[in-house]
């Protein structure tokens, strides 16, 4: 990845009729990078995606590729390839001629053309499918035409839209490890727009978590699963998801129905409280459960349900108030009605501001 | 399912279908008895004396093959004149974006509840000014455009996904290639068989060609058909049944040759 | 896009639409003008001395309301008829399992095309053994089913997810009760629309009703217009377009009405 | 869960022309047991429990609903409900009619009606919108709606067809936990069919993975994590997939690419071998990964990529011959490229044989 920025939207707005789909977007992707854009459906996600194609243009705000204000320059300058979540494969020509049509119409010279795309074919293990048609294609070979139809025009900048949605799920993990790799070798620009966050925390080098037209966070998959900025994105990322408990902050501790669950004076006179209300987060890795009291800090809870995954146990346990909170353990020696204790792993609890749901110490 | 309620609708189908087949069952019959025949036992399926005579009498009487090739001329300049326009017109309304489209296409889709009726005697004053009257051309000439076949292929269009339009648009490629390397080939199906109902309905076609065609060397099958029943034919209901089946046999044809096109593109979609 | 090419293909699209809808509105201009200014200035749009006097003409002429009446009568028969026949196969066609299903189904859209011409005559002589000439019942009768409407509707039902109907169906709710509970609520719309066309098509007939009408106090409108055009309207233009726009007046109400339907379930799927 | 069978199906078939879609089927449903199918895409699951709903007929065999063979029985009899993947709610009835529907038409009394509806529209939370037409309904009301419309009918048999299929990812752990605290409340019987591995392993008391119209294994999802009956089996369940090695087997040790992997002699000789090469399984967790090698069986390896997951990482190992494995670490200190040393947890290593594929221990 170099540090040239490629592609960059600044103060891009969209509009349909009276509604916002996307608010303000501003975002710099750079040469080499790996960018996902995750989010629910219908946060603006595939919007920005298309007016990046200039499939759609924006209301306000610019779109710069390679420095470049996007509105001015043709299609064919833009030098955009896009990957269909559907694959948009010509269903009346072969995998040679679909690969072939575009060149062919930008009178790309036969033996440069063929040079190309045996390469291409090859690159993609798809020289023996040269002449199916894509109806005799599998889900996953759709996707390397779709990919390889990218390719052949040399783009610097590749958009995929859900490009994993239509494989099956058993070979979803192979067609990834296939981008991924591919990544690795031609190191395009790559914009990818996802809902499913294991994907994304694959896939990408950054992350632009995107919500109601806005980002959220942008970062590092890192770092947006353990310092998120709002509980929007800590509640996104992750499963289960992380567990959150009303408190009362008192003298530098935090209560929790009137027990104290949390105690760290420094770290909490540090924040800058406007009410003694505030949100903790905890995911349910970082909740501690046994069978004895030995600390100050554990509380008592009873547990409803245990969920064998295999790899891991989900226990749910109820609270006070018909409340509960998830646990996820490695080591299950408990059984469904047990009573137990629990805390929380300190270093990991998570802190946000009652109101606006920000995270307080970001 | 209970049996009885089955066999109730087996026998109702079969009740349907027969009604429906019986007057074409009719007419062939009737084509091979002699005049005496079916006069007596019209209802009679099987011809007591078959004959081939009517079909003999029939060609001597009339320019058989003119007629047919008249018939066969104006269809066929119809039916491209329609699938050609149909199809740049529903492209248009697809896939660009204009103002006031809505109004145009509520206009287009007016014309279709316009009763013929209606537009028939201008159009007549216009072919005649036109000096095309007793022409295959001046026939098809109004015929060249209209609503439903922009309407059809408008629906067909639905079945092509916007990626793959949206997809040859990011590799900027020009309209009339997209229609002509992508759109055409994926509607290939839905353009004969709509095409193939264009060219039977207009083969068919008779109060329109009456106006226009009056000299009896430009008459298509319908009028000639019209003109055995009304006065040259007069009471010979055979020699109008034979004519009837030559002219049933085109139709027949298409329907046979592009019947799979037919069916799987318009009509049963819904069947299992 | 450029510019250039979309300012042409505006240019094109409004002469396209005023190509047809000219007709019409030349139809309209006509019936207020006198005989004398209709002679001179035809294709004028603005009569010159505007008037109402061809439509007072006509009402003395003919017994206008009883022709609309009949006319009115003879389609919705035939609308009904063809809505509750049409249901009940697409029904049986869709939601049945029986033998020979695929060829029933094939001889039924097989009727589409064979030409009305052909099935005209045996279809007179039924209805003159019937006693029935001269009554709307008459023109009726043979069109109280066709493959059209049972198409059009097995079409429509493919809206309905199977997973319905099985749910009804292991819920052991009887056949007539999904048919009227379910099926047919989900295709009202379509019910509409379709219902609009069938209608709207039988109003504007001319060929079969010839035949069958010929008293003319059983007359339907086009019946009554085309006498005008060919004998006592003689060369009474304005009178035949007076009629002319009454005759219109009705499809027109009928498309304007249920014009959401119609462009809806139709036509404008494509459109965006 | 009673001891009462009340859905058997004996040595069912069912062909569509000249497809076998289900080979051969027996099964046993208790009452009260939540059972999960779980399958692949055109696995047979769907078509195994139209079957039971009475909606297609077996081509031979038997389906005793209640100790009564399904066939003889009219629907009503049969008393089954079944929620269709996209709910079949009447589109043109609210939700208060759409629950009355199948009542009204089989003549119960309206008090009766009335009664049992607010019932059930309280337990479903869905009073509130008892007038609402379906299409003003989320995926998740919806799916309520088609629950109470078998609760309605006093089934005693539900049958879900991917009921979470067409709710919002985020929706549907939500979702899941309805269906099991609905179970847990009223005890029906429920067949549920799902092609979601941790849907199934989070819901069934047990789960039948079905492949090419057999039912490869019936058990708890623990023992099906476990213990997997053969190498399909394993390789469904559990992400990342688990890793396989060809390796032979001499003395008493298991060899790859000459080295010893595995050693247990007790183990190895108690197996009745066919020949001496044997496919090991090992799941992704239980791959040990460190710095230095401090076991005889230590192997190296380098580090191809690492993922981070949040929770877990998930590293690529490649080992010889182009061959790489995965493991799942939950603290990582280890950067791409890094030459490290790896070795299996010796009790988690499963044992296939090499031609049939199926566990030798099992």
């Amino acid at each position: 990845m170099s540090n040239k920025v490629i592609l960059e939207l600044n103060d891009v707005t969209k509009n349909y009729k009276k509604t916002n789909i996307i608010r303000k977007m501003n975002l710099q992707v750079k040469e080499g990078e790996f960018l996902v854009m995750l989010g629910p459906s219908g946060c603006g996600k595939s919007t920005t995606l298309r007016m990046i194609a200039g499939l759609e243009a924006p209301s306000t705000g610019e779109i710069l590729i390679d420095g470049r204000n996007s509105e001015k320059i043709s299609s064919f300058e833009r030098n955009i390839a896009m990957v269909f979540q559907d694959y948009a494969l010509y269903p009346n020509m072969t995998v040679y001629q679909n690969l072939e049509y575009s060149l062919k119409v930008h009178k790309v010279k036969k033996e440069e053309r063929q040079k190309r795309l045996e390469a291409i074919l090859e690159t993609l293990n798809l020289t023996a499918y040269r002449d199916r048609l894509p109806g005799q294609l599998s889900g996953g070979q759709k996707q390397r035409v779709a990919l390889g139809r990218g390719m052949v025009k040399q783009s610097k900048i590749f958009l995929l839209d859900e490009p994993l949605s239509n494989i099956d799920v058993q070979l979803r993990e192979k067609a990834r490890d296939e981008i991924q790799s591919l990544h690795e070798k031609n190191h395009q620009t790559i914009v990818y727009v996802t809902h499913d966050q294991l994907e994304a925390m694959a896939l990408g080098d950054r992350i632009a978590i995107i919500n109601d037209g806005i980002i959220q966070m942008i970062d590092t998959p890192d770092n947006i699963y353990n310092h998120p900025t709002n509980l929007f994105v800590a509640q996104f990322i992750g499963t289960p998801k992380i567990n959150t408990l009303e408190v009362t902050c008192n003298h530098g501790e935090l209560l929790f129905n009137e027990k104290i669950v949390f105690s760290n004076t420094e770290r909490l006179e540090s924040l800058n409280l406007a009410s003694n209300q505030l949100c903790l987060g905890i995911r349910p890795e970082h909740v501690v459960v046994k069978r004895k009291r030995t600390d100050l800090l554990d509380l008592p809870a009873q547990i409803e349900t245990i969920v064998a995954y295999g790899r891991y146990q989900q226990l749910t346990l109820s609270i006070k108030d018909g409340q509960s909170i998830k646990a996820i353990i490695t080591n299950n020696d408990f059984t469904s009605g047990d009573n137990v204790y629990f805390s929380f792993a300190a270093e990991k609890v998570l802190l946000f501001d009652y109101e606006n749901k920000n995270n307080l110490e970001k | 399912m209970n049996k009885f309620r089955e066999s109730g609708w087996h026998f109702l189908l079969i009740v349907i279908c027969l009604t429906l087949l019986l007057p074409v069952l009719f007419m062939i019959s009737n084509s091979f008895k002699t005049l005496q025949d079916s006069y007596h036992s019209m209802l009679q399926l099987i011809p007591t004396h078959p004959t081939f005579s009517n079909y003999l009498t029939l060609d001597k009487q009339i320019n058989l093959f003119r007629i047919v090739w008249n018939t066969f001329f104006m269809a066929t300049i119809v039916t491209l004149g329609k699938i050609i326009t149909g199809l740049l017109a529903a492209y248009a309304f697809k896939y660009f974006s204009f103002k006031g489209k809505k109004f145009f296409y509520f206009a287009f889709i007016s014309t279709i509840f316009v009763p013929f009726t209606v537009v028939m005697i201008p159009n007549f004053l216009v072919i005649s000014k036109l000096n095309l009257l007793n022409t295959a051309l001046g026939v098809a000439l109004p015929q060249l455009c209209d609503a439903t076949g922009i309407m059809l292929f408008l629906k067909a269009m639905d079945k092509i996904p916007n990626s793959l339009i949206e997809s040859v648009r990011i590799d900027d490629i020009p309209s009339y290639k997209i229609l002509k390397d992508i759109v055409v080939p994926i509607l290939r199906p839905n353009i004969i068989s709509i095409g193939a109902i264009f060219f039977i309905n207009s083969w068919n076609e008779y109060v329109w060609p009456t106006l226009i065609l009056k000299d009896k060397n430009s008459f298509t099958l319908p009028l000639a058909l019209q003109n055995y029943i009304s006065s040259e034919g007069g009471t010979n209901f055979p020699l109008a049944m034979a004519l009837s089946t030559i002219m049933i046999i085109v139709p027949l044809l298409i329907y046979l040759i592009f019947q799979r096109y037919i069916l799987n593109s318009i009509s049963s979609s819904g069947l299992k």
